[in-house]
């Protein structure tokens, strides 16, 4: 029972980890960016090939990918994404999903179409125990690592000046440039910490959810019911609602495995009847 | 005989906030009567309340006698309440033509047709150019909504309205925001509206308040605070005091 | 270099015209199409077939009782109507002598009738739903079928001793064809199957079955999941500490696909897989066939889906040899029935009844050889038919 | 002046504002001279092309999904993310009827219609949410998926994940036998899509038709205009939705063939792809976009079965950088620029 929570909670944080940098993207700057998922693919591949082919320590690569989904993703703001701000969301369903087509060829032209494997290092495999209860050892790191995350980004939005811009920003976007802030600037610094992240969570993920060109496609349903379900507002909403899609999945599945896939679905479209919105709505 | 509206006692609460506190308030048949008040005195809310934008709290809202405080926006519009707004709700990508002749195909209950092209019924065409004539936008009939000049479209939002055929019409600050150049050409039409509708005008600029109410009620923190004919509210010390002379907008 | 064989082989054909040869039918190219999940999920089943076989072609040479060979590789990215259309327009507008690939069952499935109203063989080379072959009498396979291999597992486990077996499958036909072919096949040798758990097949996370698998404490588990997601699910057996407990993994070889076996790392050692092949199959036209496939592709190991390209050409070319050039459907499809020979995986053969493959069945072992990991054999079910028609 | 009452205007109306006025009201209807080559051209394609028939079909199939699609998205203001979940159903219930009760084609279309038509009705109310775009776009996608997994697990019905076995189609009109070169298939493809497509342009250029228009500028208005905005956009959604199921039908008919990817995510994103690639709201838009999505991607999948994906994503992101407005004034800025050099 209690493992079964623990797995579902460890599923969630890390669907968490890859959708907060789209609700920041969608609440901030009000773009669809359904491409999100290819930065987590970044993140992901880095981690892979520097463990496979540099032969880099496990927890050594994280750093990488998240620096360099970051870096790709500034670069992406600047040159692509900010000259469609001002287009229709479904100009910019079209454009972002041209470049998660162009992502998920081009990674198979580069490393081919098979799934990347990788090996974690001896302490992050098994299990443990606790009062009985069995948890596996990656999961407890999973859990560790993203509430750390968590807990990181509300200090960073609740007590930094960065922070403060940023929440100015989400709320009036108008008013905010009238304060002198650089709106701009936040948006590209936001584009590339939410890149960041997805791209961290692609790389913790590839012992869970496998990694391939199509990771993009896979992982965009599952994030984008998590921002849907948690509104955009803030990131307290999708943290809820990643830990309660987590747990309702594993859940669902170890309980009532003849509803299977049903569940995830039933649960979102319940949701959303009760609270169209999201579950944490903008105050206006 | 009933009076066109009527609301007996409405109340509307945000929270621990009062907005709307107990306001009864009588529009007679016919009438031409205003609704003023300072900044933040509730006169909003108050319409969203007449026209089911909002829920009530309490009380009741009367139109020709019967109770529609429950009813829905549409139905409410259904029974014969029209409104314009203060920030223009008009189609941007269509023609005066065409958002009038909307209005008036829905009101004759030919809303739900998806057979007949539109602009082939004859009783609807001549309608729609009474009201193009009468609200003096011949010259730009057909121009898309968007590209008209503020002015104008200020007469489209009344005119689509009045389409509706309403027997009230709520018209809240129809001279809002419109360039003294053309404010003329609205005081007039406003003047020329058909005696037959009941008007409530939710107003700011005391101008056009004097120069077209017959009958004021001042709404103060949400509350009813006078109300009277014109004369009577002019020299009202307390209105004086509380609004006219403190207000520095009026 | 192909481009160019392609072209000096165009120029041979068109000065053979023009010389004035008897413009006979064995003058015409003989195309093959073959439609193959080239995007999507599913693109490295079609990525080994097609480097099968053009390696076939490398190897064999593009002539074949006097025809010259082409190849048209079309991508269906699994999607069932597109390869129903992309197989209609090569044969009405490349007239293709033969369609063939067939990444999926439904892609099979939809195709089937199709090769009767046009009289072309379709030769199956990954599909492995046993109904496939029923579908129509010009399809031919050269894969495998899901109860040819699970009912060998089956046997096996009972023949060691397993009492109680919980199967885990991905929710979709292959899978659910496993399962029934275990839960028979195992009852009938007096074992029990405790529960049946089935898997959404868009599932990233297998950790709640597991558990499921964990609290029934079996004496094995049957797996059955797209070759892909084997890793994930051996690496989450292995988290939960389900090898140490003493349940066994049992499994069709998909879950250790030669192809990526060599990624998934200590977890693989795990499991104990039955199969048609094995990329560690001992015999020297398997090493030849390893080698030759690993150079010409960036050092890939072939896995069974190349295999059953490979085989695939042969049977098409060995057909066409066999005619003598006539490339007409109903002589290709008589001539494939009955043809045996030896592939890298064994002795293999085309049943004439069924025109579905008799193959030998490994039970394996995964081992680290060197630092690399390979699929060993150590039991062997000789020339097996597919049970889903042999036992009706 | 001010006792002119509303019942009696006619008489103040000059004849010359009346014929302006009616004209135009009339301009959403009148059949423009680029339609009328649009469709000529369509038709000539059919005579042109005979060993592309197959791909055509595919193409107008799509077309006509789309364009089902554009009558929510561009006459409403609605988006969906699972309008494959009406285009599945139709695909199913043509396909059922085939092995069940009949296998001719239009009694297939019809019912598959229906159905499609029943679904969006149930469905529709979810719609009516005070929702965002994003909360309408995975509603629909939850459906579609609900809808996917249901098919998945009624296997004895639909075949499950193997696909539906034994769909065989009559000849149409008991007459021309759907033949293996797709020509009786392609005309059948053409001649429904260019009935639907009457009958949906009829249906946009109705009174009904603006209503619906007006919906999607300004709501509030509308409401406050008493137009009943649920009924109405629950009608075109069961109206899009019975479009939608004729394309599925159509689909299961010419191919003779369903399973499960007829209900598959890709459909419901392929098709607001082309959609958006083609432009909302104008119902041209889907098949415009249908045919460039097509043949664009049979092109660049014949130079590069592996890696086509691509050279599309490319293709869209240039097209979506450029604006589509840009670039329907493309060939009108050419020519402008070619006159000017001829001058000069």
């Amino acid at each position: 029972m209690l493992t079964i929570l623990i797995d579902g909670i460890a599923y969630g944080m890390l669907l968490f980890v890859m959708a907060a940098g789209l609700a920041v993207t969608l609440g901030l700057m009000n773009f669809v960016n359904l491409a999100h998922g290819a930065f987590a693919m970044i993140g992901g591949y880095v981690t892979a090939l520097a463990m496979n082919r540099l032969g880099m320590p496990f927890l050594l690569t994280l750093p990488f990918a998240f620096l360099v989904p970051a870096l790709v993703g500034v670069v992406a703001e600047r040159l692509l994404y900010a000259r469609l701000y001002r287009r229709s969301h479904l100009d910019q369903v079209l454009f972002s999903i041209a470049l998660v087509f162009m992502a998920m060829a081009g990674t198979d032209w580069l490393l081919g179409s098979g799934q990347q494997l990788i090996t974690l290092p001896g302490w992050l495999q098994g299990r443990f125990e606790v009062f009985g209860v069995g948890i596996g050892r990656y999961r407890a790191f999973l859990i560790v690592i993203c509430a750390a995350l968590v807990v990181g980004l509300q200090l960073i939005l609740g007590r930094t000046r960065f922070g403060a811009r940023l929440r100015a920003a989400v709320d009036d976007q108008r008013a905010a440039r009238g304060l002198g802030i650089n709106v701009g600037g936040i948006f590209a610094a936001t584009f590339a910490v939410g890149s960041g992240l997805a791209g961290l969570g692609g790389a913790l993920g590839i012992e869970m959810m496998g990694l391939d060109p199509t990771f993009p496609l896979k992982i965009m349903v599952y994030v984008l019911i998590v921002v849907t379900i948690g509104g955009t507002a803030s990131l307290t909403g999708p943290f809820i609602a990643a830990l309660l899609i987590g747990t309702a999945d594993v859940a669902g599945k170890y309980y009532l495995p003849e509803l299977g896939a049903f569940l995830i679905y039933l649960v979102m479209i319940l949701l959303l009847i009760l609270r169209p919105q999201g579950l944490i709505a903008r105050a206006r | 005989m009933s009076a066109a509206l009527q609301t007996i006692a409405l109340e509307k609460r945000f929270g621990g906030l009062i907005a709307t506190d107990k306001v009864s308030l009588t529009l007679e048949h016919g009438a031409r009567h205003a609704l003023i008040g300072p900044n933040g005195a509730g006169k909003t809310t108050f319409v969203n309340l007449l026209t089911g934008v909002l829920p009530a709290n309490g009380g009741q809202i009367l139109l020709d006698g019967n109770d529609i405080t429950r009813k829905s926006q549409i139905q409410r519009a259904r029974l014969g309440l029209g409104r314009t707004f203060q920030i223009n709700q008009l189609f941007g990508a269509m023609t005066p033509v065409e958002s009038i002749g909307l209005a008036v195909s829905e009101r004759m209950g030919g809303g739900r047709d998806f057979w007949r092209r539109v602009g082939t019924r004859t009783d609807i065409l001549d309608e729609i150019t009474g009201l193009i004539e009468r609200f003096r936008l011949t010259e730009v009939m057909d121009h898309p909504t968007r590209l008209l000049p503020y002015g104008k479209q200020r007469l489209l939002e009344i005119a689509l309205a009045l389409a509706s055929n309403p027997r009230v019409l709520l018209l809240d600050e129809p001279a809002a925001g419109v360039p003294e150049a053309e404010r003329g050409e609205l005081l007039e039409t406003l003047a020329q509206l058909p005696r037959d509708v009941s008007i409530l005008l939710i107003e700011h600029d005391m101008d056009l308040v004097f120069a077209f109410a017959e009958r004021i009620t001042v709404l103060v923190n949400g509350a009813l605070f006078a109300d009277g004919t014109v004369s009577e509210i002019m020299s009202d010390p307390r209105v004086q005091a509380v609004y006219l002379g403190s207000d520095a907008h009026a | 270099m192909q481009r160019r064989n392609l072209l000096l082989g165009a120029i041979l054909v068109a000065s053979t015209a023009l010389a004035g040869m008897p413009a006979l039918a064995a003058g015409d190219p003989f195309k093959i199409g073959l439609i193959l999940p080239m995007t999507g999920p599913f693109a490295s089943t079609g990525r080994q077939i097609e480097a099968a076989a053009r390696l076939y072609m490398a190897q064999n040479g593009d002539e074949v009782a006097g025809r010259k060979v082409e190849l048209i590789v079309k991508d269906d990215a699994s999607v069932a109507d597109t390869t129903k259309r992309l197989a209609q327009e090569l044969i009405v507008r490349d007239k293709v002598g033969v369609i063939a690939g067939f990444g999926l069952t439904p892609l099979a499935m939809a195709t089937a009738p199709l090769a009767t109203r046009a009289k072309v063989p379709a030769v199956v080379m990954a599909a492995a739903t046993s109904s496939i072959t029923e579908q129509s009498p010009y399809v031919v396979r050269t894969s495998y079928t899901t109860p040819q291999v699970t009912s060998k597992i089956a046997e096996w486990a009972a023949g060691q001793g397993m009492k109680k077996v919980v199967t885990v499958v991905s929710d979709y036909g292959p899978g659910l064809d496993a399962e029934k072919t275990f839960v028979a096949v195992f009852g009938a040798a007096g074992g029990e199957v405790t529960e049946t758990l089935r898997v959404p097949l868009q599932n990233p996370d297998f950790s709640p079955f597991l558990q499921k698998v964990a609290d029934a404490k079996p004496d094995a588990i049957f797996a059955f999941v797209p070759s892909g997601v084997g890793a994930q699910f051996m690496k989450q057996f292995v988290e939960r500490g389900l090898d140490k407990t003493g349940v066994k993994l049992l499994a069709d070889g998909g879950i250790t696909d030669d192809d990526i076996l060599n990624g998934m790392g200590d977890p693989a050692l795990a499991a104990i897989t039955g199969f048609h092949y094995s990329a560690a199959h001992d015999s020297e036209l398997n090493k030849k066939f390893v080698a030759d496939f690993a150079s010409a592709n960036d050092g890939m190991r072939p896995n069974f889906m190349a295999v059953g390209g490979y085989d695939g050409m042969h049977a098409i070319y060995a057909a066409l040899e066999k005619t003598g050039g006539d490339s007409s459907g109903d002589a290709l499809i008589a001539a494939m029935k009955g043809l045996a020979w030896e592939s890298p995986r064994g002795p293999i053969s085309i049943d004439p009844e069924t025109r579905d493959i008799v193959q030998n069945v490994y039970l394996r072992r995964v081992e680290r050889q060197g630092d690399q990991l390979w699929n060993i054999e150590f039991e062997t079910f000789e020339a097996v038919k597919d049970p889903g028609k042999t036992g009706s | 002046m001010s006792d002119t009452t509303l019942s009696h205007p006619a008489t103040a109306a000059r004849p010359d504002a009346g014929q302006r006025a009616s004209r135009d009201l009339l301009r959403r209807g009148r059949l423009k001279p680029a339609e009328i080559v649009f469709w000529l051209a369509t038709a000539a394609s059919f005579f042109l092309l005979p060993d592309r028939h197959l791909l055509l079909s595919e193409i107008v199939i799509l077309g006509l999904f789309a364009l089902s699609l554009d009558l929510i998205i561009g006459y409403a203001g609605v988006v969906s993310l699972g309008h494959g979940a009406f285009f599945g159903l139709g695909a199913y219930v043509a396909g059922l009827v085939s092995v069940h009760l009949t296998g001719e084609p239009l009694t297939g279309l019809i019912l598959a219609a229906l159905a499609a038509g029943i679904l969006g009705l149930a469905t529709g109310p979810l719609l009516l949410l005070r929702a965002s775009d994003l909360t309408r776009l995975m509603v629909t996608l939850g459906v579609a998926m609900l809808l996917l997994e249901a098919a998945n697990r009624a296997a004895w019905l639909t075949g499950g994940a193997d696909g539906l076995q034994g769909v065989t189609i009559n000849p149409l009109l008991g007459r021309f036998e759907f033949d293996l070169f797709g020509t009786t298939a392609y005309a059948y493809c053409l001649i429904v899509t260019f009935a639907l497509f009457l009958l949906a342009r009829r249906v946009v250029t109705s009174p009904y038709g603006l209503s619906l228009l007006a919906i999607r500028d300004n709501a509030l208005r509308a409401r406050s205009m008493g137009i009943p905005v649920g009924p109405r956009i629950l009608g075109i959604y069961a109206f899009s939705a019975l479009i939608a199921g004729v394309a599925g039908a159509l689909l299961t008919q010419t191919t003779m063939f369903v399973s499960l990817d007829v209900l598959a995510f890709h459909r419901s994103a392929d098709v607001l792809l082309v959609l958006v690639l083609g432009g909302v709201g104008y119902l041209y838009g889907g098949l415009i976009g249908a045919i460039a999505f097509k043949l664009l991607q049979d092109w660049f999948s014949a130079i590069t079965p592996q890696y086509w994906m691509f050279w599309m994503g490319l293709v869209l992101m240039v097209i979506v950088l450029i604006g589509r407005d840009n670039l329907n004034a493309l060939p009108r800025t050419l020519m402008r620029r070619l006159r000017r050099e001829d001058r000069a």
